[in-house]
């Protein structure tokens, strides 16, 4: 491989696997953004959908799509029962909504060690095989989840901004009481938002299932990667969320190219702190009251 | 009251195993550092890497001891001088930011640190850490038992909290508070919201050097994952648990949940999600923390009567 | 039959009594308006009606119906919308997203659409600013999508809580013009709290003077703006 | 005395493509209670957050007391001398009035670790003076029978006043005021046109307000400037200023329906 | 009655990333304790005691396992220690039980956890030090691998196997060009693969990471269309890493793994493992499994339960144990300065559909 190959194959592996972080990141951003909550058992349920994924595929012997909907449906639902049931106290506490959300990231993780043991399980790929772009080698099952992951996010981002539950959704989150006299039940709209990113994230979850493995503490990296786009993209900013996810792809695949060791990790803190302090709303973020 | 019950606890110690010791001692460094925590929180912001700056404090005076061999307590002081400098700059920067950037932040500043001690490991010994870290020495008097580390850690403890208690009583607390409830009127009025918060950030991250510094000297050994990000949620658990707004809070927060992951330890299986749901219970019946369970208990009390 | 019956209506916080059982009626087509000094329980009435807080005591119906203990949102369902005291706008939405969430329960594009440009024509301020989030807007634009955002539910019941505060003079005119506009042409009932005692008393078909939670003066607006008690206490005549 | 205290030097402010000022001067004297008047949105507000530092000019300067404060940050232009209160209520809800006013105040104590940090202040107020000083501003703004009320359930038009209490005990040269009359009733503007009136005639304060109530406004002010789109089109006596037809057409309109 | 309680701590990653790791650790205990009570106990002295594994949870954290140990020692009184899974932790502990003379049985991969001044330290399994260069002589000689890649996480154990993997190609006359490391929960590695494989390399080395990660390299490799050997000369852990990486990815690879299924007492003990615990053994398991039996004899040789000076010289004394991994000896002083460290046969494989297929067996001397 030449050295115009390598930098030309580099940006695609970069923009693919940010794709990927966006995927992982999306739902964050969304319970973030809209509810303004930190949700810290995001990673669990990316995890969750990921078991979901494997067992509807392995042992119920569903197709993939279709598992990949009861995903995300059986998610939503939970994400809307957990929020009802636990996290319904601490709508207006940021803090003590985030230590909560701690709290049930880890009776979630320790659930799926109890039921699915420590050791790795791991999904054979829904397509094999690799995509040619000319000299550029993509494996197909990754141009898969990237169509998939471009399909969400558009919906994703019409659902919030153009349609009226999305606006009610927004209202309820930014006031509950003047939302209600909007006409809006206001009740039903916090779990809806809580599932919805939560079906997001069982989603990713389910979809990156067959390209890497399954196990209880898969959550660990989505969380991060959700951490460091949300900073950099501004607060639940759906299109600066795609634009940092890319970015922190490109910097990272250049990264490895460059430089060896953590200095790759090192640098991205490096740049998300610097960023917050040059532009402390995201890329594309606006101001805001 | 409050005091009379501290007291008890502080004096069991003592007159039990060596097991139970360590877990006072655990108990009072945490007491010191969450102490440090309640001060930034106590300024209106939230820190998600007060773990990075127990790092930072016990590398600097254990290295500075070890590679330099400045006698101990020197140590100390560079250690703890070098962590506040490094939070007047950091602070400095990105105190601007408010709410959950900052939050944000300092998550991945704890992230930065934990990396930059893996990487540099030629200096920091890498993932292996440091080994063989002597016990802490005062005027020759050296601190090799559990009793003795105990006394010193306590007495620290209750030295801090008295001195916060003492500062939230002056004008210059007083102001501190002020930024937390309104910045925006504590600005029009005077009061530098930025030169306070770094101020606080600055004297918190102080106590969590200490803290660092006579953690590594107890244990006598540190690497990069003894000061991780979970440490650092850890400590903001005590904190909120404990409560936010009072002395008791920290205090609180370290005595209950230092120890008690020990009340679930036997269930292997199960412990964390035990842990798990009484984090959640707390927080729901006491938001304030449990520094609040007295008020809440009168609260029920008056109910009940009415 | 009343558009609006409140009968002996209470109002709490904790211990605090801010409305006294108090009775009025709201006729269908009329502008009735409250006055009263600071704290004398007007907000407090519309939040009641509106469902924003439950009253301790007493009943209201509503085009016949007892919407006693109904949730907001069916209440504003069934035509009663409110533009609150300080606005309370969704701060981090743009303007023109308040607006529509003020149509949510509205089914019929074509409505949406015919109002939303009255509100425009009404504010053309509101139209230059559609786009920018409303949280950065003037004080007083933000008055008027407040308005606007209560227009915009379609209502027969409108209630407006000091519609005029932080309004340029000349602005306060044209809404008071707006407000007897929309109630003549779209026989909407309207129920205006003002500061501008004046202004809502010559506004009005109907008025109550409220003080301590209590209706203290009843009567046509013309009939409170002669009454020697108003005059000297809300007139400054 | 007549020497200028605060003068704006042809400030600008955008925000993104908006012009929501544009080369604003005017002065004020010493003891002069000026008028800042304007339609909705036409750039007051920004104006104060200019001149107070909230927000940095993107063009122009502002002198206070001959010293340049353009920019700020709004402490350090609280303690030369220029303080301001909000368009909204703005307290510490859960504290007393007096704790309120104590607040307002720890800037200016003298010896303490505030003072180090904030800056220089040379009329500091000893801790001992400092009850004093809550009483002499109780007094002052009449807030001595809500005393040892919570901020946060003192009636509206009360809460006001607190904001202006609190801004008082900073000790200011010149205060800034936004709509502080908005949402109070005829009795109580009654009652904040006598106490802004005798802080510039018994405490020698220097008074500049934004404020829609034109009765107020024009029964107070010496001066008045009017704003219309982030521009000055007009400044005069309150006499001179309700003739000009420029300003009826653009915000005074038919004089039926303003506050009486 | 008068049955005697014998407590045996079990200290090891039981959540997080290393559960896998450490509940094979415990299960290896608990299964050797589990046989000699059925026999009525441990007899030592004349004595029968009942042996009680206690088991905690490490989180595979230095932290958490110095409190851990604590309660050990102090409150549960135990004289043998069987973990900590991880090299910090170890590090971190030993203070107290080297103080307290508690025998302790570690994971830890360190060099450092094993040495003169630490004489109630023993490593019941073989590590890098012993077992890279027998293996890489030979895949070098017999495989021809020139140019070798590796990735390693960015930890204690990845940078100390990155040392000696590179000073062990060096001798067997090889060249390990291209090293890099990598945050531990990363699970993304075209990046680096595709710079790596960019400078020619003809294998690529997985020795040093996670059975999890070892298998999504080996896909993603693959998928990514390398078609050099993979090989990883330490490690137990195929199963897991054909799990991951599926049988295709994994076909024709190299592997160590101290197990040979074809040894009866190694395969009884997977059948006893996979009935008692309805899952696979990790590789790990037998070497604990092991150590406890060896403690065991240990005891029984001293005559003493209690004194654990005694029962460390019988321990060190132990020589051609017949264990579940074959015939066992302790060596260790060139390297560690102690005889410490298990000498355990151990073999190179070639996974053939999904299976280990023996190719060489081992010993620190070398392959054969
Ligand atoms: N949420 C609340 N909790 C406690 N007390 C309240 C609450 N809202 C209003 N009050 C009290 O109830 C009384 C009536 O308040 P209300 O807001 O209805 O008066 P208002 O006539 O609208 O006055 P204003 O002219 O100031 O708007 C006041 O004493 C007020 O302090
Ligand atoms: N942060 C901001 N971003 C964008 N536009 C802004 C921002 N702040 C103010 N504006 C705009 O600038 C203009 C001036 O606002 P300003 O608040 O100064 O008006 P004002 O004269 O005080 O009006 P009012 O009398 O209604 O309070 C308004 O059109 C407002 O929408
Ligand atoms: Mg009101
Ligand atoms: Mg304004």
């Amino acid at each position: 491989m030449d050295w115009s190959i390598l930098i030309a194959q580099a940006a695609v592996n970069g923009l693919i696997v940010g794709l990927l972080y966006l995927l992982m990141s999306v739902g964050f951003t969304l319970v973030f953004g809209v509810m303004r909550m930190v949700n810290f058992a995001h990673g669990e349920f990316y995890m969750l959908g990921a078991f979901s994924a494997y067992f509807m595929t392995a042992s119920l012997g569903l197709p993939f799509l279709p598992a990949l909907a009861a995903t995300f449906v059986g998610a939503v639902v939970l994400g809307a029962l957990l929020e009802w049931l636990i996290l319904k106290p601490f709508r207006n506490d940021e803090l003590n909504g985030m230590i909560a959300t701690i709290g049930l990231a880890m009776i979630l993780q320790n659930l799926a060690l109890m039921l699915f043991g420590p050791d790795p399980y791991s999904m054979p790929s829904i397509v094999k095989g690799v995509t040619r772009f000319g000299k550029i080698a993509v494996p197909t099952s990754r141009v898969y989840v990237v169509i998939f992951a471009l399909g969400v996010l558009v919906l994703l981002y019409l659902f919030l901004k153009k349609s009226g539950p999305g606006r009610a959704l927004r209202a309820v989150v930014e006031n509950f009481e003047v939302a209600s006299i909007q006409g809006i039940r206001s009740q039903v709209y916090y779990p809806l938002g809580f599932g919805i990113g939560i079906g997001l994230a069982a989603v990713a979850g389910a979809l990156m299932a067959p390209l890497f493995s399954i196990s209880p503490f898969i959550g660990a990296s989505p969380l991060i990667k959700a951490f460091i786009v949300v900073i950099l993209g501004g607060l639940g900013s759906i299109p600066g969320a795609a634009v940092a996810s890319l970015a922190l792809g490109l910097a990272e695949s250049y990264g490895s190219l460059l430089f060896t060791g953590s200095a790759v990790d090192m640098l991205v803190f490096l740049i998300v702190i610097a960023m917050l302090v040059v532009r402390p709303k995201g890329i594309l973020g606006q101001g805001e009251a | 009251m409050g005091v009379v019950i501290f007291t008890i606890i502080a004096v069991i110690p003592w007159f039990s195993g060596p097991y139970i010791l360590h877990l006072a001692i655990l108990s009072t460094l945490n007491i010191l550092v969450v102490n440090g925590l309640a001060m930034i929180s106590r300024s209106g912001q939230i820190s998600l890497g007060h773990a990075a700056f127990m790092a930072i404090g016990a590398y600097v005076a254990v290295l500075a001891g070890t590679q330099l061999g400045i006698p101990l307590l020197l140590s100390v002081l560079i250690g703890v001088a070098a962590t506040m400098l490094v939070a007047l700059i950091l602070g400095w920067i990105i105190l601007r930011l408010q709410g959950v950037y900052f939050v944000l932040v300092t998550f991945a500043f704890g992230e930065l640190i934990r990396l930059v001690l893996l990487d540099f490991s030629n200096v920091t010994g890498g993932a292996n850490g440091i080994t063989n870290i002597a016990p802490p020495e005062l005027f020759g008097f050296v601190f090799d038992s559990r009793t003795r580390i105990y006394s010193l850690t306590l007495v620290i403890a209750i030295v801090s909290t008295l001195l916060i208690r003492r500062l939230f009583r002056q004008p210059l607390g007083q102001a501190i508070d002020s930024v937390a409830s309104n910045p925006s009127l504590a600005e029009s009025t005077g009061l530098s919201v930025h030169r306070l918060q770094v101020l606080a950030f600055v004297i918190g991250c102080g106590l969590a050097a200490l803290g660092g510094i006579l953690l590594a000297h107890y244990i006598g050994y540190i690497s990069p994952e003894s000061f991780n990000v979970g440490i650092s949620i850890d400590l903001l658990i005590m904190l909120v648990i404990g409560g936010r707004a009072s002395y008791w809070g920290p205090l609180a927060g370290a005595i209950i949940l230092t120890p008690l992951p020990e009340l679930f330890r036997g269930a292997v299986q199960t412990q964390h999600i035990f842990y798990g749901a009484a984090l959640i219970l707390i927080l729901r019946f006491l938001p304030e923390g449990l520094a609040a369970f007295p008020q809440a208990i009168r609260k029920l009390g008056t109910r009940l009567k009415a | 039959m009343p558009m609006l019956e409140a009968k002996d209506l209470t109002v709490s916080y904790g211990r605090l009594e801010a409305v006294r059982k108090i009775s009025f009626s709201v006729e269908k087509g009329q502008i009735v308006a409250l006055v009263g000094s600071n704290g004398a329980g007007k907000s407090s009435t519309l939040k009641a009606i509106v469902g924003l807080t439950f009253p301790s005591g007493g009943t209201l119906r509503y085009e016949g119906e007892d919407i006693t203990s109904a949730s907001p949102a069916n209440r504003v369902r069934a035509g009663i919308a409110l533009s609150p005291e300080g606005r309370r706008l969704f701060g981090r939405m743009t303007v023109l997203d308040n607006l529509l969430t003020g149509a949510y329960g509205v089914r019929d594009k074509t409505i949406v659409s015919r109002v939303l440009d009255e509100i425009y024509a009404l504010f053309p301020r509101v139209l230059e600013r559609r786009k920018q989030l409303a949280g950065s807007l003037s004080g007083g634009e933000q008055q008027m999508v407040a308005i606007g955002r209560a227009l915009m539910a379609n209502p027969r019941l409108l209630m407006l809580d000091e519609p005029s505060l932080g309004i340029a003079p000349k602005i306060v005119a044209e809404i008071a013009a707006a407000i007897e506009q929309i109630n003549r042409d779209k026989k909407i009932s309207i129920i205006l709290v003002e500061q501008n005692a004046r202004l809502a008393l010559r506004l009005s078909h109907q008025a109550y003077a409220l003080e301590h939670g209590e209706i203290i003066r009843a009567g046509k607006g013309s009939e409170l703006l002669a009454d020697p008690f108003v005059q000297k206490a809300y007139l400054g005549v | 005395m007549t020497t200028t205290i605060l003068e704006v030097r042809r400030i600008s402010r955008r925000f993104g493509g908006l012009v929501a000022l544009h080369d604003l001067s005017f002065n004020v004297s010493r003891g002069e209670i000026v008028g800042l008047i304007g339609p909705n949105g036409a750039g007051k507000t920004t104006a104060f957050n200019v001149i107070t530092g909230t927000q940095p000019p993107t063009a122009g300067k502002v002198i206070f007391q001959g010293k340049d404060i353009s920019g700020g940050p709004p402490s350090r232009v609280v303690v030369d001398g220029l303080a301001r209160t909000f368009q909204s209520t703005s307290t510490y809800p859960d504290l007393t009035v007096a704790g309120n006013i104590y607040r307002g105040m720890l800037s200016h104590i003298s010896g303490s670790l505030v003072g180090l940090l904030v800056g220089r202040c040379d009329r500091g107020i000893s801790m001992e003076r400092v009850s004093d000083e809550i009483d002499r501003i109780l007094r002052m703004t009449g807030l001595q029978p809500w005393r040892d009320a919570l901020a946060g359930n003192l009636p509206y038009g009360v809460q006001k006043i607190l904001g202006i209490a609190v801004a008082l005990a900073a000790s200011p040269k010149m205060l800034l005021l936004d709509e502080p009359a908005a949402g109070l009733n005829h009795e109580e503007c009654k009652g904040l046109t006598t106490l802004l009136r005798r802080l510039r005639d018994e405490h020698g304060l220097t008074l500049l307000l934004v404020e829609h109530h034109m009765a107020l406004v024009m029964e107070l002010c010496h001066r008045i400037v009017v704003l219309v789109q982030g521009e000055k089109i007009a400044e005069g006596t309150p006499e001179e200023i309700r003739q000009n037809e420029a300003v009826i057409e653009a915000y005074l309109g038919a004089p039926e329906y303003a506050h009486a | 009655q008068d049955t005697n309680v014998l407590k045996i701590g079990s200290l090891t990653a039981l959540s997080g990333p290393g559960a896998s790791w450490g509940q094979g650790m415990k299960n290896g205990a608990e299964l050797a304790a589990a046989q000699v009570n059925k026999k009525g106990g441990l007899e030592v002295a004349g004595k029968k005691y009942k042996v009680v594994i206690v088991p905690y949870d490490g989180k595979y954290q230095a932290s958490e396992s110095v409190t851990v140990a604590n309660r050990l020692v102090f409150d549960d009184k135990v004289k043998y220690i069987i973990g900590p899974t991880g090299s910090a932790p170890v590090l971190a502990i030993q203070p107290i039980t080297e103080k307290n003379h508690v025998i302790v049985m570690t994971l830890g991969f360190t060099t450092k956890a094993l040495g003169k001044d630490k004489p109630y330290t023993f490593r019941p399994n073989v590590t890098t030090v012993e077992v890279a260069q027998p293996q890489i002589n030979w895949l070098v000689k017999h495989e021809g691998i020139k140019k070798v890649g590796a990735l390693f996480p960015n930890d204690e154990t990845g940078q100390q196997i990155s040392k000696d993997l590179t000073a062990a190609y060096k001798k067997a006359g090889a060249d390990l060009a291209a090293t890099e490391f990598f945050e531990r929960d990363r699970v993304d590695f075209v990046p680096l693969l595709t710079r790596m494989v960019a400078r020619g390399i003809d294998a690529i080395e997985l020795d040093g990471n996670s059975p999890t990660t070892a298998g999504l390299i080996t896909k993603q490799a693959r998928e990514m269309g390398f078609t050099g050997k993979i090989v990883r000369t330490g490690g137990p852990a195929t199963q897991e890493i054909v799990k991951v990486a599926g049988k295709e990815a994994t076909q024709g690879m190299f592997v160590h793994t101290p197990i040979n299924p074809g040894l009866p007492s190694t395969k009884a003990y997977a059948d006893l493992y996979a009935a008692t615990y309805k899952h696979a053994m990790n590789g790990f398991s037998p070497a604990f499994y092991d150590g406890t039996r060896m403690l065991f004899e240990a005891m029984q040789k001293a005559g003493t339960v209690t004194d654990t000076d005694a029962v460390r010289k019988a321990l060190e004394s132990i020589k051609d144990f017949s264990g579940a991994m074959g015939t066992l000896n302790w060596t260790g002083e060139k390297v560690y300065g102690i005889n410490h460290q298990l000498n355990a046969p151990f073999y190179v494989a070639e996974v053939q559909d999904g299976k280990e297929i023996i190719r060489a067996t081992c010993t620190v001397e070398g392959c054969k």
